[in-house]
């Protein structure tokens, strides 16, 4: 569907290095980075916003490189959803039809169909002024999606709702992904948000694609240190093998399968380094005994610091189970590293 | 209730004396000529005269502003280019042109001497002492006052709100007439009054291009000079009321601006 | 690379005219003058005076701009107070005014039928005809660029800053003497140039208050009348060099600042 | 430490209603609210940045109603760390000294302890614009504690951070708040930061408290339908009561005591809602048979949507869980919502 071939941008001295990536018809692709990586940069350049030094963008079987925007049949919704202040809400949702000479029953019957998917039909003599957030934004996705786009972008679409809305809005764009079909190119710099929306993705770093796979390999199998920090890996260490065997600083760890080299970087999510209390005989081989430095509770999840020797390891689990257990900073524990969760950079 | 030191007490002071300094010459002279001196000036042809041709003149001025000025001024707004810098700096330029000089450096064009200034006279232009000269040298003072402010008004609009209708399948020139025009039309106003203003009250470049037919800035200064300050007064009235009447609707303008944001 | 429509090359193309319009006056005036002319010219002890006294009294206007401004600015920065409105549209008020009409006015209060022109009589202080009454009609047009300069200039400085540095217990004074200052002087610098600027290039307000002592622009339109357009180029090419190298000096400013950023 | 009588503030056209509230020393206090709830505007109102309309301001024993800022004794750290840019970060975190008169060797071994504390020391010479946001929050925090404030007032403090670093910030907040003993008023829109971080806080909407209490309690026993969906209390619900039992349209639900009202609300968390196979006999009296509806994965947790006959119930459960019951949409599975999670509102 987009297919970006030796891609460089600069914008305001912001060097883009040569960037290649393919996305899937259907697929709902998710680029991810820290603030300031130039995600939106990145999107707003295949929407033909920003001019490209370099290379070529395809969208479907067309070369649009030197397209203008309004001939690549690309939504956008941005973050702040740019609603046109001085049109109801109406006349922004059917801006687009005049132009794409997109009239007759069958856009009548899509407009309608959006409106009460959306559940903006109370709205349509509003201005935008005057809506919340979350109303704003579905205005935002009915507008691009009126002219039947086949790529919608959406740029960190949850970010500026309040926390309580984020879900809900999530699962809207889910629903309309099916029942559309267009593809869905999203940024965003939280990587839950990613998980829980897309099938394939990416990780953008200064200008650079890090990784690109799918999402849960990203969140299972990060490439590089960066990744692995990025998608929550807190557990990080440096270490030496030998053979089966991982040693971090003088923990032996048992990896999944032997390594052919020398040294290298070992990682695991903090939500599968298990906790058993002191005496348990846990059924892994990876089993430390050590003391809880911090404890921090989430609500749902509690995490845990455990100091095991001079190694810190970070453990997330369910605050039930840590209240069960009676948890708490200077508790001694035996820690369990499944071998199966040890990701080997 | 908060709390107030003296280094609020100084800026209210300094506030207090900036007002006096600006009020007060201004009321002694709008009180200054009687109510029936200023109703004669008024049958006086020549300051109707005068007082109209100031205003037809800035508001041709402003008009070639307008149709010059406002695609240059989206162009600053929305685009980067090498020497940008330097354009903004060349519109800026008429600010600080001494005013009689303006009038020196358009006559130097105008001239026979200069090949421009042939090919207008052959073209019938006349600019030395004509209406036409006057319009040239006030759009030259004026239109940094348009373009600025023009400007700053597109810049006011999100560029995403063009990249939207752009993306909704609007040309670039459909984009600027369906969006960023109607969102910063209140510019646009405010642009052609400020340039008007800054036009009507001109006087050093109007008297070397023509001081006749004369603008009212040149008659209150020719009634200065033949017959004194009392007799200059009631004219000066009559055209700082023009004056505040353009100023009244330019900040009734930029403050319903300021309100809606 | 990137597509370029009709409306981006009409922009292009107006841009061109204006530059024109605005350049092509100021280059034939710039090179009008052989440079044994330029040179006769600056050993004209008329002209080096002339010159001389816009510069000093520009200056002075500047000067006292500084200092009734500065607080004013930071009292509109800060600030939101009822009337708030009307004291800005009031130091805006100078900018439309009619040249001649700020000459007019200043001279109303000043003379001997009005209270303050007597008290300032009695203190041995003359307006009309003196350097004194040049500053005086200089600051009245420049203080407003000033005024706005510096406003815009403090308002850029983020009121978070002045909150943690009173709560780190510095008081107001000290707070701006060591924060807001600090932060705005290219601000306040800025506006010193443009208030000079907008005082170096004023003829018509000059004119009335005082034709002697002249001011560079004075000389100008004197040498016009007197003499024709021929004989005022050189010392208006005088005059536009340090207009220019004012401007320079404020471009360089702003552009730093910009980058800053 | 803080004691507000009555306070209200009328800033640009923004009403603050009468306000009471009280801050224990010592506390880490949590104001929570949504965007635009009026936050800040208390913040700023207690450290004397803001006019009072009416009421008093008390810190420790005094009434600073009518103090200027600089005499309040209160620290401020800005979401936007607000640092001094033309100021090194050393000139930054002296700043405030001069004017506290706060000399001598105690307060250069103070600001020693802090410097390491934060690992500032090697940022000293440099200038704030060079610095990430985690290095801009640690000097703005020295900065604040340089002049030993009894109270410290913290704007959104992890807002502005990358997800990544947001822990890493919060446990040392909590650090630095035991080892100086000072009272701490943070404001926040995130609910999980405040249960990570407060011991006591409150919930603000449009200008008024909704609740005061225990951050915990808060997060179990929200007082108003509003606190309860702040809070992320997904599964809230229109009741009829009959004796012990709940009616919620048509499912009955026992309640962990009888209600003498007619009606009202029920409220539980989705963390706290079970699922069970469909077959399986839980040991709780409410169990419903339902079909799930969405399930939603976001990596640690599992977010599932049950349809229990018109009824939509959200429950949060481990990922791991959800992949071992192997739970998608559509399944028909049992859930369970034990009595004493139930909150009656």
């Amino acid at each position: 569907m987009i297919r970006l071939d030796n891609l460089s941008l600069s914008v305001s001295s912001f060097p883009m290095g040569p960037l290649c990536l393919t996305v899937g018809e259907g697929d709902f692709f998710v680029l991810m980075g820290p603030t300031g990586a130039g995600k939106t940069l990145l999107l707003e350049a295949i929407a033909g916003l920003v001019p490209v030094a370099d290379g070529r963008i395809f969208i479907g079987a067309r070369d649009v490189t030197r397209l203008p925007p309004e001939r690549r049949e690309v939504g956008i919704v941005y973050q702040d959803q740019s609603l046109f202040p001085h049109l109801t809400v109406r006349e922004n949702i059917r801006y687009g039809l005049r132009f794409k000479n997109r009239t007759g029953p069958g856009t009548e019957a899509l407009l309608d169909r959006l409106v009460e998917e959306l559940r903006i039909g109370h709205l349509l003599e509003r201005r935008p002024l005057h809506l919340s957030g979350g109303e704003r934004q579905r205005v935002a996705l009915v507008r691009a999606l009126a002219v039947q786009p086949s790529l919608l972008l959406l740029d960190e679409p949850l970010s500026a709702l309040d926390p309580a809305f984020r879900e809900e809005m999530g699962g809207l764009l889910r629903r309309i992904r099916n029942s559309t079909g267009a593809t869905f190119f999203m940024v965003t710099h939280d990587f839950t948000e990613a998980l829980a929306l897309g099938n394939r993705g990416a990780v953008m770093n200064r200008g650079r694609l890090e990784q690109v796979g799918e999402v849960r390999d990203i969140f299972l199998r990060p490439a590089s240190p960066f990744v692995a920090r990025f998608v929550g890996m807190k557990n990080l260490f440096r270490a030496r093998f030998q053979g089966p065997h991982a040693l971090v600083r003088n923990l032996r760890m048992r990896l999944p399968r032997p390594q052919g080299r020398e040294s290298g970087k070992v990682a695991f999510r903090p939500e599968h380094v298990e906790i058993w209390p002191e005496s348990a005989r846990a059924p892994h081989p990876n089993l430390f005994s050590g003391t809880i430095a911090e404890c921090l509770d989430h609500g749902f999840t509690c995490r845990l610091t455990v100091s095991v020797d001079s190694v810190r390891l970070t453990a997330h689990l369910p605050a039930r189970e840590a209240h069960r257990m009676g948890l708490c900073a200077g508790r001694r524990v035996t820690v369990a590293v499944p071998p199966e969760a040890i990701h080997v950079i | 209730m908060r709390y107030k030191g003296p280094f609020h007490h100084l800026t209210l002071c300094c506030g207090g004396l900036v007002l006096a300094f600006i009020l007060l010459p201004l009321w002694e002279l709008m009180t200054s000529s009687p109510p029936a001196a200023l109703a004669r000036t008024l049958k006086d042809g020549e300051v109707v005269r005068a007082i109209r041709l100031s205003l037809l003149a800035s508001g041709a001025s402003a008009a070639i502003a307008f149709i010059l000025g406002t695609p240059l001024a989206y162009l600053l707004a929305r685009f980067d280019f090498r020497g940008k810098r330097w354009l903004e700096a060349i519109v800026d330029l008429p600010v600080v042109i001494p005013h009689p000089v303006v009038g020196i450096a358009v006559l130097g064009v105008a001239g026979r001497d200069h090949a421009l200034g042939r090919i207008l006279l052959q073209a019938g232009v006349r600019i030395l002492g004509s209406v036409t000269g006057i319009i040239v040298v006030l759009t030259f003072v004026g239109l940094p006052f348009y373009i600025n402010t023009v400007r700053d008004g597109f810049e006011a609009v999100s560029p995403r709100l063009e990249n939207v209708s752009r993306s909704l399948g609007a040309s670039m020139a459909e984009t600027f007439l369906r969006i960023t025009l109607p969102l910063s039309w209140r510019s646009v106003v405010a642009g052609l009054i400020m340039s008007s203003a800054r036009a009507i009250s001109e006087f050093g470049a109007v008297v070397i291009v023509a001081y006749h037919p004369m603008t009212a800035p040149v008659l209150i200064y020719e009634r200065f000079e033949g017959y004194g300050l009392r007799y200059s007064q009631p004219v000066a009235v009559w055209l700082v009321g023009v004056c505040l009447v353009l100023f009244a609707a330019l900040r009734a303008l930029t403050l319903r601006q300021r309100k809606e944001e």
